[in-house]
């Protein structure tokens, strides 16, 4: 494998893509190109067009009218298993890995090599994987023989990507692939980037995060409506990627701190709480404040908000909630004493699908109601009720009878908050609020959550978005190995909480 | 994604689009009052409605049970149990069947219970939970037993099951297991489709993590609905046992059908989707489509074939649907 | 962030699942000695016994086989009963007492499971029907056509043909040898072949196994079709063995059910992906040494079904007790 | 494919012997007929050690010695005649002091495991005498064979294609039963009037033979034989099939093939509000006891449940080297009729038992057969 050099022809090329679903025009007239050996990011909001763009690159849709060509040569991919032959490797937000087989199983799924005798060659599949792990620094401590399910996630990525160059691919394409990873992470993922870049690989980088443009990208190009909004040849300032996206300046992106006299007596209390992950916490949320919770992949984060929610509880130490001593050992139960919780995962701890904007807001209060009390209740247009709720949500969606589906991340995640809000919980736990929504929705939550805490909740956010952290909470809390390890009042830097999460260690880069 | 800032406040209600269950239905009794007018006399569709009700009773249950995402297999040793065991109880004593009725229901409610609390608890999947189940009550029916039962159903029993009400205005006579039916279907329709309950079914049929996360009783609601199944069954048996009287085989194979109804109807297997009126619906077209092939004189191998055929058909068809509409 | 990602990973050691088929074994094989000393029957526990113990499920155990297979790709096959039925009643019917006519008889009889099996495989991944309303239907379909055609014992198995099911090598019967070698080979084919890493790929993710390439709707059919050809070679046994083919011997034996429980038993998932055969071959021994323990006891074949009932039940509770996943 | 369309090929041409499948043998028709109106040899008034012509069987030369072990494989206890049947053995085990030990194992109705559960019997190497009810005659023809080198074997019901057991007990046969019901229903009605014949199940040889010799009478007698319905012993499917004929016309007289759905069957004339016809029923109670109440015009073709008694009997003259009555011990076969009525309804008896039972005398009747 030998490096072009950069700002030769491009390897991929999309000319003119046009593609209509049933009554939207999802892309028109797109153009986009990746060299060899460059980080081509590729950035809107949600629904702007990117992924039905990587899905006619991969051959899953085909565009209507427009040309693909690879090397200068036109492709038609009918199947995503052309476009990976072609080596074109996409690696999706969701994993597709096996979690019951092991990294090489994973590695060489549907393509293992075979003896002579057409039997799996188990031991050359095993050599080539440490081959292929080893060119990632992380990865290189793998054993083949694990069984995926075994892993860390940042550890699955590397193993998905590292799926991805052992097929061969000429093309990767990333669609935010450090969703699910912390810092540290992050740094790891940025480094395996930059191996790939260097061996000539072309890659297309889905983001919503500007400061993972600016570490990577050499190029960036903007989609919106469908269209190529804007096109950059070197990394801009990030505002100005953000006025493309959503075509204007965005004002307040984050809420005002809440001010001294906005702060009240102590919400929430756990004095040396621990299980069989977290160890002596001590932690305090008032009321009226915000507080973030950093730390790696693993640090305990989310044992922590499933312990106060009584889904993985305390076995020692004591809680106080608003003065009173609690042990809740469901979230039933925690739910009854004044906790609300945002899982992280929308789709899969977050929605019930089948089911329409309005019950699924209304999912929580009707588990607190009688089983055979009427399900029309609580659903007329006052605003007490749960369509004044919605309303005061601002959800986008042409009828609350809709299904939850059809809507957009963001405000799928409003009507979970507002789930919330018929409780009126003294405890809000948001777990990464924003993964995964545009950047128009993502101040609405901002917002959102300090409308709230001025209303007299105390709210504990766990996110692995660092300026997020920074720029929503009032106070900050680092957590490792299942400690509280350093709090942070407004304005610390990132470096600052890093190196906290890290143990000490400084973070490469 | 809808970009209307209209306030949605007001719903914009789609047009009702109608279950092909209807349609099946109303074509099989088309065809059968062409092959025998007589059908359209009382006589005739009442005596097909009190043949149907305890199918119609066991679906409309079922469904509780599919729609949050399980199967009941036991409901067909359930019925066996309760005609035995109400046999063996009464032992010919009329004024028995005052206990003994409310003990059946009680059974149909416990042996759902046990259904449930395994499935929750034990977390051994409810196809091989009320698998165990079956094989286990129909056991305790011929241990029970001893094989034979020993008792007459008395007719305070059979009332239920067998007898008429008779000097109706319109319709002659109503069968009182008729009355039986529309009472339960109505009782469990509005339980479903229009309380908590139903809603909650629903939810933890379709995504159980969410609906434990938001607070939902996952295991209270899954083992209602385990319940509601049982009370259906013991219903069923109820009238069974009372249209024909003891014999140990009753409950055989009522399990797969009340599964085929509910599945006609457009239940959704693993969950979340799924109506009783449309199962009571999927009832009565099967047991629509057993007459038409009776008044045919097929014989029974054509009548297994065609139920297969007719059951593939209707998944197949939902399946398709639901691509091309992508719900 | 999912619930579980924020929990330190799964220790790599010792991994339950793999051995709790071999505890249940043990379990089951324990009860069965005790039970024979216990009552004073100590000739129970000779080899000559503990092969009639094996060879009392051979049927069951084929069956079981192919359904490990459909069963690991997520699906479920419940017209294995019927199947076994229609090709008994077939290869007697074509073997008709001439020892000649016996190739082609056993090749019409895995003909016709092959064509079952591809029909089934169809429904199920072109489809997109739930396979148990499939199968479910075509059970209906084969017992249908069957009865329709044959309403008692059928054709007749020539002597040449008994020796599958009464042959005997050694102290083996011939068909507990060749139960063994089919559960080698099939071990074979999950364990060294792409297409066994292909089961579990769809099994255990299917999305990803498509964009992986694999072409799964084609194994999802193979499966099937392995699963019917399973059922075919168990309805030749059972021919074999009772000298000839019945329309009732599928379903009289309950072998769609049984299968199932000897699979989820042996630590298949119901959902896909994990499991194998030796854990379905220890479903089996389970299950028949069960058998044995209930006949040496004398226990009453009404209360037998009640306790049956309950060790099925307790059997997969055994494993899935520990799972935190909510099940439905 | 080649193969596929080889072997439907081969399915349809072996179709054509299927359905030639005997089940209307004229001549076996004309011996049971005749055994129906033989007088049986052997004690008055009790039917179980009476036979219908036939040899005899030494067996002393066996050498057994008592008391041995009686080993008996069931085909199983699944319906109320298999279970009367059951106690009846058990309780007739009680009499006999040379039946040391009685061993019994239920293959719950899978030839299958019936086969397995014989092999089982064999290498336990307990038994001394084995009684067999085979599940199906073809099937359990190689176990039984195998037994017979071990030991002495008596079959009854259904039997098997060997010699090789010592005697095969069973009451005069299908034929038999089809002829009483027929002819019983043909002395009562005119030609031209309607008769409807409900079955079981096909395929079962006995169900088989019984309904050819009906229908051959009640053709020869010129009845309009409306239909002939499988019913799969199902009460609710029993009433609703009447239901529908029903509807379609009167119904001068039901024949049946086995009488568990009777009462269904009769309850569907009265719900209709339709009068009894004339009805063939069997020995259970229930319907012994509808017929007494409601005055019905009927008769009951028997299977007599105390062929099991004389299994056990046949065992212990075995044992004790006396002759028993084979290689077939053909028993009478009586039908209840308006006459001898009364002497079978017994209503502390359940619904569910089979009159013909021979067990009136036993020690521990009613209460061992469920009644009080």
């Amino acid at each position: 494998m030998t490096a072009p050099a950069p700002g030769s022809a491009p390897m991929i090329e999309m000319k003119g893509i046009t593609k209509t679903f049933p009554g939207v025009r999802a892309l028109s007239d797109v153009s986009f190109d990746v060299r060899a050996g460059e980080v081509q990011a590729l950035v809107g909001e949600n629904g702007a067009g990117k992924s039905t763009l990587i899905k006619i690159l991969s051959g899953v849709y085909r565009a209507d009218s427009g040309a693909v060509l690879l090397n200068g040569e036109p492709v038609h991919f009918a199947h995503p298993v052309e476009s990976l032959r072609a080596g074109i490797a996409v690696i999706y937000q969701e994993f597709s890995l096996l979690p019951e087989r092991t990294v090489a199983q994973n590695l060489f799924l549907g393509r293992e090599p075979r003896t002579r005798f057409g039997l799996i060659d188990g031991a050359r599949m095993r050599r080539e994987t440490r081959e292929v792990l080893s060119l990632f620094a992380a990865a290189g401590r793998i054993d083949p023989d694990r069984i995926v399910g075994t892993l860390d996630v940042a550890t699955q990525q590397v193993v998905e990507i590292a799926k991805a160059v052992s097929t061969g691919a000429r093309v990767v394409v990333m669609d935010e692939p450090t969703a699910a990873l912390n810092e540290a992470e992050c740094e790891e993922l940025f480094a395996t980037v930059d191996t790939l870049r260097t061996r000539g690989v072309a890659i297309i980088y889905i983001t919503h995060r500007m400061r993972e443009i600016a570490r990577l990208a050499d190029r960036v190009t903007v989609l919106k409506d469908g269209e190529v909004a804007a096109r950059f040849d070197e990394v801009p300032e990030p505002a100005e990627i953000v006025r493309a996206m959503v075509g204007r300046d965005i004002a307040d992106f984050y809420a005002a701190p809440a001010t001294a006299g906005e702060i009240g007596p102590p919400v929430l209390t756990v004095r040396g709480g621990g299980n069989a992950v977290l160890k002596g916490i001590d932690l305090e949320v008032k009321a009226g404040e915000i507080v973030g919770l950093a730390g790696i992949q693993g640090a305990g984060r989310v044992a922590l908000a499933m312990a106060l929610f009584g889904q993985a509880p305390f076995e020692r130490g004591e809680v106080t909630l608003s003065g009173e001593r609690v042990d809740f050992r469901s979230p039933r139960a925690a739910i009854l004493g004044g906790v609300g919780l945002l899982p992280g995962d929308r789709k899969s701890e977050g929605l019930v699908l089948m089911q329409s904007v309005r019950d699924n807001g209304m999912l929580t209060s009707r588990a607190f109601a009688p089983l055979w009390a009427s399900d029309r209740r609580n659903a007329h247009a006052d605003t007490t009720g749960m369509d004044g709720l919605l309303d005061r949500m601002e959800i986008r969606a042409a009828s609350y009878d809709q299904d939850i589906r059809a809507l957009s991340g963001g405000n799928q995640q409003k009507a979970i908050v507002a789930r919330w809000l018929s409780m009126r919980p003294k405890l809000l736990i948001f777990i990464e609020p924003t993964r995964g929504i545009d950047v128009n929705a993502k101040a609405g939550i901002y917002h959102l959550m300090r409308d709230l805490a001025r209303e007299g909740a105390g709210i504990l956010m766990i996110s692995s978005d660092l300026p997020e952290v920074i720029g929503a909470a009032d106070r900050v809390l680092v957590m490792q190995e299942g400690r509280i390890v350093a709090a942070f009042g407004r304005g610390a830097s990132e470096q600052e909480i890093m190196h906290a999460a890290t143990g000490g260690a400084e973070v490469a880069a | 994604m809808s970009d209307s800032t209209a306030r949605p406040r007001a719903a914009r209600r789609r047009l009702p689009r109608v279950n092909p269950v209807w349609l099946l239905l109303a074509a099989l009794i088309l065809a059968i009052v062409f092959m025998n007018p007589g059908f359209v006399e009382p006589t005739g569709y009442m005596n097909f409605l009190k043949r149907a009700a305890p199918l119609a009773i066991l679906a409309a249950g079922q469904v509780y049970v599919i729609v949050s995402g399980g199967f009941d297999l036991s409901v067909g040793s359930l019925i066996t149990l309760v005609v035995v065991g109400s046999s063996m109880l009464t032992n010919n004593d009329p004024s028995a069947t005052v206990w003994v009725i409310p003990l059946m229901l009680a059974l149909g409610l416990g042996v759902g219970a046990v259904n449930g609390a395994i499935v929750c608890f034990l977390r051994v999947p409810s196809l091989i939970a009320t698998l165990g189940m079956m094989i286990t009550l129909n056991g305790l029916a011929f241990l029970w037993s001893g094989g034979a039962p020993r008792g007459y159903l008395p007719d305070t029993f059979r009332f239920f099951g067998r007898e008429l009400i008779k000097d109706v205005p319109l319709v002659r006579f109503i069968p009182v297991s008729v009355i039986v039916l529309v009472v339960v279907v109505g009782l469990l329709t509005w339980l479903m489709h229009r309380t908590n309950l139903g809603r909650q079914v629903h939810a933890i049929g379709d995504n159980p993590v969410a609906a434990r996360l938001a607070g939902v009783a996952v295991n209270r609601v899954r083992i209602t609905a385990f319940m509601l199944s049982g009370l259906s069954g013991a219903l069923a048996g109820i009238l069974l046992g009372g249209f024909a009287g003891v014999s140990t085989d009753v409950g055989t194979g009522y399990e797969l059908q009340a599964i085929t109804a509910a599945v006609l109807g457009g239940a959704q297997l693993l969950g979340g989707r799924g109506s009783v009126p449309a199962a009571v619906g999927g009832a009565l077209a099967l047991t629509a489509i057993f007459t038409l092939l009776n008044f045919l004189g097929l014989p029974q191998p054509v009548r297994q074939v065609v139920q297969g055929l007719i059951l593939i058909a209707a998944v197949a068809l939902a399946m398709h649907r639901r691509e091309e509409t992508g719900t | 962030m999912s619930l579980a990602e924020d929990t330190p990973p799964r220790a790599t050691g010792f991994r339950f699942e793999r051995w709790a088929p071999l505890i249940l074994l043990a379990g089951a094989a324990l009860i069965y000695v005790a039970v024979a000393i216990g009552t004073g029957q100590a000739q129970y526990l000779t080899l000559d016994n503990l092969i009639a113990i094996l060879g009392r499920s051979i049927a069951l155990g084929i069956t079981a086989i192919g359904q490990t297979f459909v069963i690991l790709v997520a699906s479920i096959d419940l017209s294995v009963a019927s199947l076994i039925s229609a090709t008994a009643v077939l290869a007697s019917v074509v073997m008709d007492g001439a020892p000649a006519m016996i190739l082609p008889a056993i090749l019409a009889a895995l003909a016709l499971g092959a064509l079952v099996g591809v029909c089934n495989g169809l429904m199920v991944s072109a489809l997109k029907v739930n396979p148990l309303i499939a199968t479910l239907g075509m059970s209906l379909i084969i017992q249908g056509c069957l009865s329709a055609f044959v309403s008692n014992f059928a054709g007749k198995v020539p002597v040449a043909f008994q020796v599958f099911a009464y042959g005997e090598i050694g102290p083996f019967p011939l068909a507990l040898i060749f139960l063994a070698l089919m559960a080698a080979l099939a071990w074979a084919v999950l364990r060294f072949t792409r297409f066994g890493s292909d089961i579990y790929a769809v099994g255990g993710n299917e999305e990803a196994a498509r964009f992986a390439g694999i072409k799964t709707g084609r194994v999802v059919i193979l499966t099937h079709v392995i699963c019917s050809v399973c059922a075919a070679i168990a309805g030749l046994y059972l021919a074999s063995r009772l000298r000839s083919g019945a329309p009732w011997i599928g379903s009289d034996g309950v072998y769609d059910l049984e299968s199932i429980a000897v699979v989820v038993i042996g630590g298949t998932v119901l959902a896909g992906g994990r499991g194998g055969i030796w854990g379905t071959m220890a479903g089996m021994l389970i299950f028949s040494l069960i058998d044995s323990v209930f006949n040496i006891a004398g226990v009453d074949s009404f209360a037998k079904q009640v306790l049956r009932g309950i060790i099925i039940v307790a059997a997969v509770a055994f494993y899935a007790i520990r799972s935190k996943r909510i099940v439905a | 494919m080649k193969r596929i369309l080889l072997a439907t090929g081969a399915l349809a041409l072996s179709l054509a012997p299927l359905h030639a499948q005997n089940f209307d043998d004229p001549e076996e028709f004309a011996k049971q007929k005749e055994q129906l109106a033989a007088t049986p040899e052997g004690p008055e008034g009790q039917p179980w050690l009476q036979h219908i012509g036939g040899e005899m069987v030494e067996t002393a030369d066996l050498g057994l010695s008592a008391p041995a072990t009686v080993c008996f494989s069931n085909a199983g206890v699944n319906n109320p005649w298999r279970v009367v049947g059951y106690t009846n053995m058990t309780e007739e085990v009680k009499n006999h002091e040379s039946i040391g030990n009685f061993i019994h194992v239920d293959a719950e109705g899978s030839d299958d495991k019936q086969i397995a559960d014989i092999d089982d019997l064999l290498a336990g190497g307990e038994c001394d005498v084995m009684i067999v009810s085979p599940n199906t005659t073809a099937a359990l023809t190689p176990a039984v064979e195998r037994a017979c080198e071990a030991m002495p074997v008596i079959v009854f019901d259904r039997g098997v294609n060997t010699q090789c057991p010592v005697t095969f007990i069973h009451p005069v046969g299908g034929y038999g039963f089809g002829i009483q019901g027929a002819e019983f229903i043909a002395s009562k009605l005119e030609q031209g009037d309607n008769v409807l014949m409900l079955r079981i199940l096909p395929g079962v040889d006995v169900l088989e033979t019984r309904y050819s010799a009906g229908r051959r009478i009640l053709d020869e007698a010129g009845m309009n034989i409306v239909g002939a319905e499988f019913t799969d012993g199902d009460n609710a499917k029993t009433k609703s099939i009447v239901e529908d004929y029903l509807m379609r016309g009167d119904i001068d007289a039901v024949w049946m093939d086995a009488g568990a759905t009777a009462v269904a069957a009769i309850e569907a004339f009265e719900d209709s509000g339709y009068d009894i016809p004339v009805f063939v029923g069997e020995d259970q109670q229930d319907f012994l006891r509808k017929w007494q109440d409601e005055g019905l015009t009927a008769i009951a073709p028997t299977y007599p449940t105390y062929q099991w008694r004389t299994a056990i009997i046949a065992a212990a003259k075995v044992i004790e080297g006396e002759a028993v009555p084979g290689p077939e011990w053909v028993l009478p076969q009586p039908a209840i009729t308006q006459e001898n009525l009364d002497q079978y309804v017994n209503p502390a008896m359940p619904p569910l038992h089979y009159a013909m039972c021979g067990c009136e005398e036993m020690e521990n009747y009613p209460q061992a057969w469920g009644g009080n």
